[in-house]
C-alpha cells in the first residue's frame, strides 16, 4: 500500500502502469500477495489497457497479433478480476467476447474466392490498438507537460492601485429630466384622472427660498420678501409664492394691525414659541 | 550557481507568497529545503533584488512585515482602471423622484408618492441626497410634519443650469376638454405634444 | 522616456492582471490611457520583457489566452511546497480520456469508449469541463447527435502551451479497414479543425 504513494516515473519501456507507476513483471504468478495483485488489477485503465500490457510484457508485435496465446492470458486476468469481484468486469467481458470472437474466425477456413482486400480478422483490433497506443503516449506527454499548479505557478504582484479606483456615479443628462417628469405627471394623470396645472416654475422656485430664508431669519419682514431691481413680474412672483405657501401651510403671516408691518415666519416657529 | 538559484528562488517565492516574507521567514524556509543560506545571505540577495527592480515597473518594497513586490507607485492611478467599473445607471424611480423635485419643489415625500402613484424609497431619497442633489430645506406643517425637499445649488451646477427657471419647459398635460373623447386622456404626453404640432 | 513608461506600465499591468493579457487586450488598454501605443510597440516590449526575465526566479511566458507572468518551472517542487496542499494528481484514465480529446478533437464520448475499450465515467467528463479544460463545441450528424468535445484555451495555458501544435506528436490514428462503416465524416471534420487551428 505505501508503494502507491512514492512519486511515479515513466521507465524506459512501460510495461504497464498502475496509476501512473510501473507494474511488476508477473501478476500472475502465485507468490504475489492479494493485496498487490487487487491494485495491480484494478490500475488497469481497461480491457485495451491490460491487452496492451500482455503485448508488451511479452514483447509481442501488435500488427503480427499471435491471438490465441494473447486471449488465453487475458482471459486467466479477467478470471482473477471475476474472482476479486472487481466491478470492471462488464467491459472486460466485451472485449474477451471479441477476443474469442476474432479467435473463432481465425480458425475457420477461408473461402479461395475472396478479394486480397479482405480483412485479416484481427485488423480492427489491431487498429485500435495502436490507436490506443498512441493515446497512452499523448497522456503521457500531456502528463510531463509543465503544468499550472504543480510545476509553476502564476505570479501576482502587490499594487495599491485599487485604492485609486473611484466609485463612479451614474450620469444624468437634462433631458433624461424632462422626460422623467412628464412620465411621471403622465402617469399621475392616469391614475388620478384630475388635472395637473403647470406650474410657474419661477414661484415654485420662490417658495423654496423663502423657506430656506426663514431657516436662517425666523421672522421676515413682508417687505423683505420683494427686490424692486427684479421689477413688476419679480414682486408678483413673490407675492403668489406667499399665498402658496400659507396655502400649503408652510408659512403664518401676522399683521398686528390694519396697514402695520406684515411678518412671515414659519408654521415651525409660531409652533415653538406658543408652547414655550 | 548556488547563489542563482537562492536568488531565483526568493524572487519566485516573493511573488508567490500571498503576504510579504520576512528575512527571517526566507531564511527558514531554504534551510528546510537544504539550502545553504544565512540571514546575511538572504538580505544580500534582497538588496540585490531591490537593485534589480529599481527601474522596472515593479518593485521589491520592504514594509514592515517584510518584503513584498508591488507595483511602481507612479503607476496606481493608470493601473487602477482595471477596476474601473462603468457607471451604474440611476432607476426609472429615481429619475422620476428627483424630476419631481425639480419642478415641483418644495415638495413632499407624500406628494411625490400621490403623483407616481407608488412609495418612494428610502434609499432613492439618500442617495439624492448623498448626491447633493436635494435637501431638506424645513417641514410642512401638517400633522407628520412631513420634510419638504427641494434641490440644491449642487444640482443647479451639475446640470449647468443658473437657475430653475432654465429648466427645460416639460409638454403640457393632455388637454381633458369637454368634447375630447376617451381617448385624448389616455394619450401621453409625448403623443398629446405630436398631435397638437400636427393639428393647424 | 515614452517607451520606458511604457514597459513599465505594461510589466505592472501584466503582474496585476487577474487573467493573462493579449497583445489586443494591452494595447487597447495604452490606446485608451492616451498612450501612443500600436501592436508592434506592444509585441517588441513583450519580446523585450521575456528576455529581461530569461534567467529571473519569474518569467514571462505566453499562452493561449496571452501573457502572464509566473513561476521557472525548474523551482515548481520547491514552491509547491509552501503550500500545505498537494499538487493535484489525475488518473490514468483522466489522461486517456484528455488526451483524447486533445490529439482526436472534435471527438464523441463514443469514439472515446471504442478507443478506451471502456465506458467514460461521467466523473471525468465532468471533472475535465469544471476544470474548463473540455467544452462541447457542437453535435456529429448522426443518429442521436452525439456531441462534441474539444479542448478550450483553458486547457492549453494551464498546460503553458500556446496552441495545439505545441503538444509532442504522436502517432496519426491508423487507417479503418475497408469494410468500416461511416468514418469518412469524420476525419473531414477533423481537418477542417486542424485548419481553422492552424491560423492565427
Amino acid at each position: 500500500m505505501a508503494e502507491s504513494t512514492t512519486s511515479p516515473q515513466q521507465q524506459s519501456l512501460p510495461l504497464g502502469f498502475v496509476r501512473g507507476e510501473p507494474v511488476i513483471d508477473k501478476p500472475e504468478d502465485l507468490y504475489i500477495p492479494p493485496d498487490a495483485l487487487e491494485l495491480i488489477l484494478e490500475s488497469f485503465s481497461g480491457p485495451m489497457d491490460l491487452l496492451l500490457y500482455l503485448i508488451r510484457r511479452q514483447k509481442l508485435d501488435i500488427v503480427d497479433l499471435p491471438i490465441l496465446p494473447i486471449t488465453k492470458q487475458y482471459m486467466e486476468y479477467v478470471e482473477m478480476m471475476k474472482e476479486l469481484k472487481l466491478e470492471l468486469a462488464a467491459d472486460y467481458l466485451v472485449m474477451a467476447a471479441m477476443l474469442a470472437e476474432i479467435k473463432s474466425r481465425m480458425l475457420l477456413p477461408r473461402p479461395p474466392a475472396e478479394e486480397d482486400e479482405e480483412a485479416d480478422p484481427r485488423a480492427e483490433l489491431v487498429r485500435r490498438l495502436q490507436e490506443y497506443e498512441a493515446i497512452r503516449t499523448g497522456a503521457g506527454y500531456l502528463d510531463d507537460m509543465p503544468q499550472t499548479e504543480r510545476d509553476l505557478f502564476v505570479v501576482h504582484a502587490d499594487t495599491d492601485a485599487k485604492d485609486f479606483v473611484k466609485q463612479q456615479l451614474p450620469d444624468v443628462a437634462l433631458a433624461e429630466l424632462a422626460v422623467a417628469f412628464s412620465h411621471a405627471m403622465a402617469q399621475a394623470e392616469l391614475q388620478h384622472h384630475h388635472q395637473i396645472h403647470r406650474e410657474r416654475l419661477s414661484t415654485r422656485a420662490r417658495m423654496s427660498r423663502i423657506i430656506d430664508l426663514l431657516q436662517t431669519h425666523q421672522r421676515l419682514r413682508f417687505a423683505q420678501l420683494f427686490e424692486p431691481s427684479e421689477g413688476k413680474q419679480g414682486v408678483v412672483v413673490s407675492f403668489l409664492a406667499i399665498l402658496e405657501l400659507v396655502k400649503e401651510a408652510l408659512v403664518d403671516v401676522t399683521q398686528v394691525d390694519a396697514f402695520s408691518e406684515i411678518h412671515i415666519s414659519t408654521r415651525e416657529q409660531v409652533y415653538a414659541e406658543s408652547t414655550d | 550557481m548556488q547563489n542563482q538559484q537562492i536568488k531565483q528562488l526568493i524572487e519566485a517565492v516573493l511573488f508567490v507568497a500571498e503576504t510579504p516574507m520576512s528575512v527571517a521567514q526566507l531564511t527558514d524556509y531554504l534551510l528546510e529545503h537544504g539550502m545553504d543560506a544565512t540571514r546575511k545571505i538572504v538580505r544580500e540577495v534582497l538588496d540585490e533584488l531591490q537593485r534589480d527592480y529599481q527601474e522596472r515597473g515593479v518593485q521589491l518594497q520592504e514594509i514592515a512585515s517584510g518584503y513584498r513586490f508591488q507595483t511602481r507607485a507612479e503607476l496606481g492611478g493608470i493601473i487602477a482602471s482595471l477596476w474601473q467599473e462603468k457607471p451604474p445607471r440611476y432607476s426609472q424611480a429615481l429619475l422620476e423622484t428627483l424630476a419631481l423635485i425639480a419642478y415641483r419643489q418644495p415638495i413632499t415625500r407624500g406628494d411625490i408618492e400621490e403623483i407616481r402613484g407608488v412609495s418612494v424609497s428610502s434609499q432613492i431619497m439618500k442617495t439624492l441626497q448623498e448626491r447633493g442633489w436635494v435637501k431638506v430645506i424645513g417641514h410642512r406643517e401638517v400633522p407628520g410634519r412631513p420634510q419638504l425637499y427641494a434641490t440644491t445649488n449642487e444640482f443647479l451646477d451639475y446640470f449647468n443650469l443658473k437657475d430653475l427657471s432654465e429648466l427645460p419647459a416639460i409638454p403640457e398635460p393632455p388637454a381633458r376638454t369637454a368634447n375630447t373623447g376617451p381617448v385624448a386622456q389616455e394619450t401621453t404626453a409625448e403623443t398629446a405634444t405630436e398631435e397638437s404640432e400636427s393639428a393647424p
